[in-house]
């Protein structure tokens, strides 16, 4: 194809002084808006790590008074201190939900798409800064109507981040009313807000590309994001329509999920699902995108197999649209249709085992640097490796039998979420801090919270595999009520000891990244020998980017390669004009 | 540190050509939008297919509940707004930005950008009024998103022939009738609040020009889909 | 290649849109009709309305949103949720179609 | 503590845990190839002063290879699951001679219908019994399960079965047992706050025993 960008050039060039206010506040700069999507949705981590440390005590040390439980009200905490069930599944629906909807997501997307496309694009600024300044205000909306659900009489929903039906339909069943409702209306606003975010990443990445920048240059990373704003347009309105009915039924008395009246409990699952599927893909294919870029760098090699990559990528989401029933193989859905769910499932892990396959072929024969970045980069190799190889038992559905529903399932979740996303993104906030905040962050205090997290982390979940094959539900208040999951008590209590330590560890990061905002050495132009068109920008990048539209003369991943060598350095980045380069045609060809 | 970078100003085309999908990003925006909207309405078109597919008894029949001849009439209402829409975007392409301009030798005059677009937006707006009266009249007789009411005239009706009034699925069927239509009620009250916005700061200062109406052609096509999607909506919910 | 302006559509011949209005307004009518006036059986009926409402969603999206003149790129956007909807609604039916 | 799936307690643990163990060497396979690849590269590939990165952009041949073994696997596991999961969920699966129960959950507690003395449901005999579930060893069992309110699961782990009992829908999950006991029957799915504590025991009896139970049952009034 011979499309070459032709970026739009209205007047960036000159922009006058702002207020603070419209300059950090009401900004339309994607890249400040990418620095508030990372400053809002790293409080909402914090949030989530802080009911996952309440669940962990429980589990850990069921009836035992939680520590400083008491200054929580009554509906959440007994009188003398020990965690309420009521509160129990509570915490886990919205631990949940926050992590999912509040903390990775607009970690992964809202900041990295918004801050990475039109930088490494060489476009000025995404196609409608309103629109994404839009984006950004009702994502902190939704946060904040979801937290609103603690304050409420009987607080936030009781029924899972997976709200099935009837339970959360019915307050009489979940016991519920207000928080079930700011459940669903935050559901509703957040999906408008991502809806309008893909939007604007989907048209930036078409339209906006700076001239040479064709498709087969742009780096993984903007692959990846531009495949997740595409499942994010699709996916995104079916769960708003599916917490519209759920709210309907609540307020409205509707029967959507009313099996008395002939609703069925089973829609419900079929459309969340149908959305939640994609959206885990959602929160992986960034991840594996901007994990791309960072071994790349890491071990001055291009990627390998560059357009398999791609295409895994695109296979992945291709994918990622049938395979939603693997949810529901325990659900008395058709069993028919489990079997074509399995193997549409269990076929992921190609394309899955292309990209970590084509990882490991970048580090062969590399020249490894061990960045920060990097070292959580493998970590999200290695981790997510666990996580999505622990997918496929539970994807072939006769093992999924004793496994559905035990904290096998868990397991499998925060390998791929915590050991994938998480890692994925300790490793791309560290690589794109100089590039947000013109400083780096302590190289030192990094590998230190690297190699504790990655054992403290290991010892929290991987236990976790194990006490779900003996057969421990999820969301159970008390696991010690059962005869049979008495004797797995010592292990839990381990798993919340470390647990602990985690949490601890991650204010290693929260120092660091603080800290440094202030403290950090300043940054060089590119810190990292990166050949991203990001880097032919001051740190931080002016609004606007580039004053005229750059060019770009070859792909990403040219590490090594000879011309660099000819040059005297390993990197070649995309802005450099070399003599022998020509420039691309400025104006769109079709 | 070689920026190597060279400006493209001067190429630049008049107007916004840009390049990839070979259409200006207002409109590729749109199209990006309208895709996802179609998912929205997967949502809740799909679960009134489910749910009738599953329900434990018959629908209610066609017009037993429902009146078909309004709602008749309200999609030629739909229809003709869509028509004078695509007549506005075809009046500004020719640079008619006038209302009414009288054609030589010819009775009726011809219509212009101010014209259609104003036809539209009353027609949407005539629309949203009939759907709001119908809403108040079933309401009244009692049809309401959780089924029939107790005691009201259909119920009576209903109980007296269960099966023409589709009894044993009332629920579900006020439940997806009000969502449906309701959310697209929503749709077309949003696009004549857009529309009213861009007559008075758009189409009445006569900023659109035949070199720049993207406005035009952008709120068009969301227009059109509201459109497509009622006539999918009259058919499966009032006809079928 | 020149660039593409909104003035690009204009090269094609313009469609009449009085035209297509009557033809949805005539479809419309036979929609109507069909439902209460003829005594076929209702799969027939069913089969026929649908068929009946997808032209008319067909000549608005071809005509009035002028994905006739469009090129493939564009269409595409608009094509990729179809087969989606049809997915999810199979599985959806599939309790009860298919048992 | 144990450190592998429950003690086999019905005839489908025999398959289960052997597809179990079958993955487990395929993934674990999978996972030493990369760990312990990864950890090679590490150390080989590290960087050192002087060294230079081989420069390439991949490999057909490599990438076809670890497309293709993959998908082979996959496809082969994707046939052998369906096999059993076909003789273990599959509509027609149930066998013609299973003694039939019925299983109603509601929050938070298990209501197990017994057929009575003449061994059908639905006839006046039949009692219900809260919290408690007596089967026959070696008899294949089917239990009838529905839901009163909120979406439940059936859940023994030794017998390795699990079927959700889902309001509006009457699901058929059938068991044979292979060993006599006292098990616990568990909820899977979140179904409200008391989600923890909607247990059950299960009483796995010889033909005999199960006889005289039923007997006393019988003599004590049904519940
Ligand atoms: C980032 C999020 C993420 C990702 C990427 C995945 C990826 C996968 N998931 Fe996971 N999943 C979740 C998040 C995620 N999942 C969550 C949150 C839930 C729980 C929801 C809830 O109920 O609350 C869940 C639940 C879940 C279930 C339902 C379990 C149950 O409730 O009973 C299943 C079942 O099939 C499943 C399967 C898979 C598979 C097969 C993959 C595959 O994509 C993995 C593919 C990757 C690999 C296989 C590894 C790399 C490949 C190789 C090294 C090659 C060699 C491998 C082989 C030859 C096998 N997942
Ligand atoms: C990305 C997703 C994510 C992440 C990161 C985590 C993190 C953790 N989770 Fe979570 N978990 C889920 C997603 C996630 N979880 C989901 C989807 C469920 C299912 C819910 C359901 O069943 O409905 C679940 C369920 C779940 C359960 C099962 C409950 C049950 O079924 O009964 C448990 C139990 O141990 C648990 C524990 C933990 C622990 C100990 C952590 C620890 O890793 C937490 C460590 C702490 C942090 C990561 C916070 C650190 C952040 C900061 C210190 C702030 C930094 C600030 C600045 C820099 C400014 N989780
Ligand atoms: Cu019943 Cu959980
Ligand atoms: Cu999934």
């Amino acid at each position: 194809m011979t499309t070459v960008a032709h970026s739009r050039t209205d007047a960036h060039a000159e922009h006058a002084p702002m207020s603070f206010w419209r300059k950090y506040i009401f900004s339309t700069d994607h890249k400040i808006i990418g620095i508030q999507f990372l400053f809002v949705s790293l409080f909402f981590l914090l949030v989530g790590g802080i009911l996952a440390m309440q669940i962990r005590w429980q589990l850990g040390f069921p009836n035992t008074p939680m520590p400083g439980g008491k200054i929580l009200p009554e509906t959440y905490i007994a009188s003398n201190g020990v965690i309420l069930p009521e509160y129990y599944v509570q915490l886990v629906t919205m631990h949940g939900t926050f992590m999912i909807f509040f903390a990775i997501m607009p970690l992964l997307v809202g900041v990295y798409a918004n801050f990475l496309i039109p930088l490494k694009i060489g476009a000025h600024d995404m196609a409608f800064p309103r629109i994404n300044m839009w984006s950004f205000w009702l994502a902190l909306l939704a946060g904040l109507i979801m937290l609103a659900g603690f304050f409420v009489p009987n607080g936030p929903p009781r029924c899972g981040w997976t709200m099935y039906v009837p339970c959360s339909a019915r307050s009489d069943l979940s016991g519920v009313t207000t928080g079930q409702l700011l459940w669903s209306v935050s559901i509703v606003v957040l999906g408008l807000s991502s809806v309008m975010g893909s939007v604007n990443y989907i048209t930036t990445v078409i339209n906006h590309r700076a001239p040479g920048m064709t498709w087969f240059r742009m780096p993984l990373s903007v692959w990846a994001l531009f495949i997740t704003a595409i499942l994010g347009v699709l996916a995104l309105p079916v769960l708003q329509g599916a917490a519209i009915m759920l709210l309907f039924d609540n307020v409205l008395g509707t029967h959507f999920f009313d099996p008395v009246a002939g609703g069925q409990a089973l829609l419900w699952q079929h459309l969340f699902w149908f959305f939640g599927h994609p959206e885990v893909y959602i929160l992986i294919l960034p991840a594996m995108g901007m994990v791309s870029d960072i071994i790349a760098n890491g071990s001055r090699k291009p990627i390998f197999g560059y357009h398999s990559m791609v295409f895994a990528i695109i296979g992945i989401a291709f994918l990622g649209w049938i395979v939603w029933g693997h949810h529901m193989f325990m659900s008395g859905m058709n069993p028919t249709l489990g079997s074509t769910f399995m193997v549409s499932t269990l076929l992921i892990a190609v394309p899955s085992a292309v990209k970590v396959f084509n990882w490991m072929g970048t580090m062969w024969r590399g020249n490894l640097r061990f960045h920060v970045p990097m070292l959580n980069a493998i970590g999200f190799v290695s981790m997510f490796t666990i996580g999505g190889l622990s997918g496929i038992f539970m994807a072939a559905t006769p093992v999924d039998i004793p496994l559905h529903d035990t904290q096998f399932i868990v397991a499998h979740i925060h390998y791929v979420l915590f050991g994938g996303s998480l890692f994925a993104l300790f490793a791309a906030i560290t690589y794109w801090y100089p590039k947000m905040f013109g400083r780096m962050m302590n190289p030192g205090l990094g590998k230190i919270h690297f190699w504790l997290t990655f054992v403290a982390y290991n010892l929290t979940f991987f236990p976790m595999h194990i006490i779900g094959m003996g057969g421990q539900m999820r969301r159970i208040y008390d696991p010690t009520i059962y005869d049979f999951l008495k004797p797995q008590q010592p292990l839990n209590e381990f798993i919340s000891y470390a647990a602990f330590a985690l949490f601890a560890i991650q204010f290693l990061f929260a120092f660091n990244f603080l800290w440094s905002l202030k403290f950090g050495q300043k940054a060089p132009q590119n810190p990292w020998d990166d050949n991203g068109m990001e880097w032919s920008l001051p740190n931080p990048a002016p609004h606007g980017n580039w004053e005229r539209t750059p060019n770009v003369y070859r792909g990403p991943y040219e590490f090594s390669s000879p011309e660099a060598e000819a040059r005297g350095s390993d990197f070649l980045p995309q802005y450099v004009k070399l003599p022998t380069d020509r420039d691309p045609a400025p104006a769109a060809g079709h | 540190m070689t920026h190597a970078t060279q400006t493209v100003d001067s190429m630049r085309p008049p107007f916004p050509a840009e390049s990839g999908a070979g259409v200006y990003s207002n409109k590729l925006g749109m199209w990006v939008f309208l895709a996802s909207d179609v998912m929205f309405f997967t949502a809740l078109i799909g679960s009134y297919i489910v749910l009738r597919f599953g329900a434990p008894g018959e629908w209610a029949k066609p017009g037993a509940v429902l009146n078909v001849p309004l709602t008749a009439f309200n999609t030629f209402l739909l229809i003709c707004s869509s028509v004078s829409m695509v007549k506005a975007y075809a009046a500004i392409q020719d640079g008619k930005k006038y209302f009414l301009r009288p054609v030589p030798g010819k009775t009726l005059r011809d219509g212009g950008l101010k014209f259609w677009m104003l036809v539209t937006i009353l027609c949407g707006a005539a629309f949203v009024g009939v759907q709001l009266i119908e809403y108040f009249k079933l309401v009244h007789e009692g049809f309401t998103p959780a089924g029939f009411r107790d005691g009201s005239l259909l119920a009576e009706h209903a109980a007296a022939d269960p099966i023409k009034y589709g009894l044993a699925v009332a629920g579900l069927y006020g439940s997806s009738f009000f969502t449906m239509t309701g959310f697209h009620g929503f749709h077309v009250t949003c696009g004549v609040i857009s529309m009213t916005y861009l007559y008075f700061t758009k189409v009445l200062p006569e900023k659109y020009s035949p070199q720049d109406y993207r406005g035009i052609e952008v709120i068009g096509l969301y227009w059109h889909f509201v459109d497509l999607v009622w006539i999918i909506l009259f058919t499966i919910v009032y006809l079928i | 290649m020149t660039a593409t302006t909104p003035h690009s559509d204009t090269s094609h011949k313009r469609p009449n849109y009085m035209l297509i209005w009557l033809y949805l307004f005539v479809l419309t009518v036979a929609e109507v009709s069909l439902a209460f006036e003829l005594p076929l059986s209702r799969n027939i009926k069913l089969l026929l309305l649908l068929f009946l409402a997808v032209w008319k969603a067909l000549l608005v999206a071809l005509f009035f949103m002028h994905l006739k003149f469009e090129r493939w790129r564009l269409r595409i956007i608009f094509i990729i949720p179809l087969p989606l909807a049809i997915i999810l609604v199979t599985a959806g039916v599939m309790e009860k179609v298919f048992k | 503590m144990r450190w592998w799936l429950p003690d086999a307690g019905s005839t489908f643990a025999g398959p289960i845990d052997s597809l179990f163990l079958a993955i487990l060497i395929i993934t674990g396979i999978a996972l030493v190839v990369v760990e312990v690849g990864l950890v090679a590269f590490l150390i080989r590939y590290r960087g050192r002063p002087g060294r230079k990165a081989f420069y390439t952009h991949g490999s057909t041949r490599a990438e076809v290879i670890w497309t293709a073994i993959p998908a082979v696997t996959m496809v082969a596991l994707g046939l052998i699951s369906n096999h059993y999961w076909v003789l273990i969920k599959g509509r027609s699966s149930v066998p013609p001679n299973a003694y039939h129960l019925g299983v109603h959950a509601k929050q938070f507690e298990w209501q197990v219908t017994y057929p009575g003395p003449d061994g059908k449901l639905g006839t006046a005999d039949d009692f219900t019994v809260r919290n408690q579930l007596h089967v026959v060893v070696n008899q294949p069992t089917a239990v009838e399960l529905t839901s009163e309110d909120a979406v439940h699961s059936f859940f023994v782990p030794e017998w390795r079965l699990k079927q959700d009992a889902v309001p509006g829908m009457h699901i058929t999950a059938w068991f044979q047992a292979t060993k006599t006991g006292q098990f616990e029957l568990g909820c899977a799915e979140l179904c409200g706050m008391g989600h923890y504590r909607m247990r059950a025991r299960v009483f796995v009896h010889t033909p005999e025993d199960y006889k005289a139970w039923l007997a006393q049952q019988a003599a004590g009034g049904s519940e």
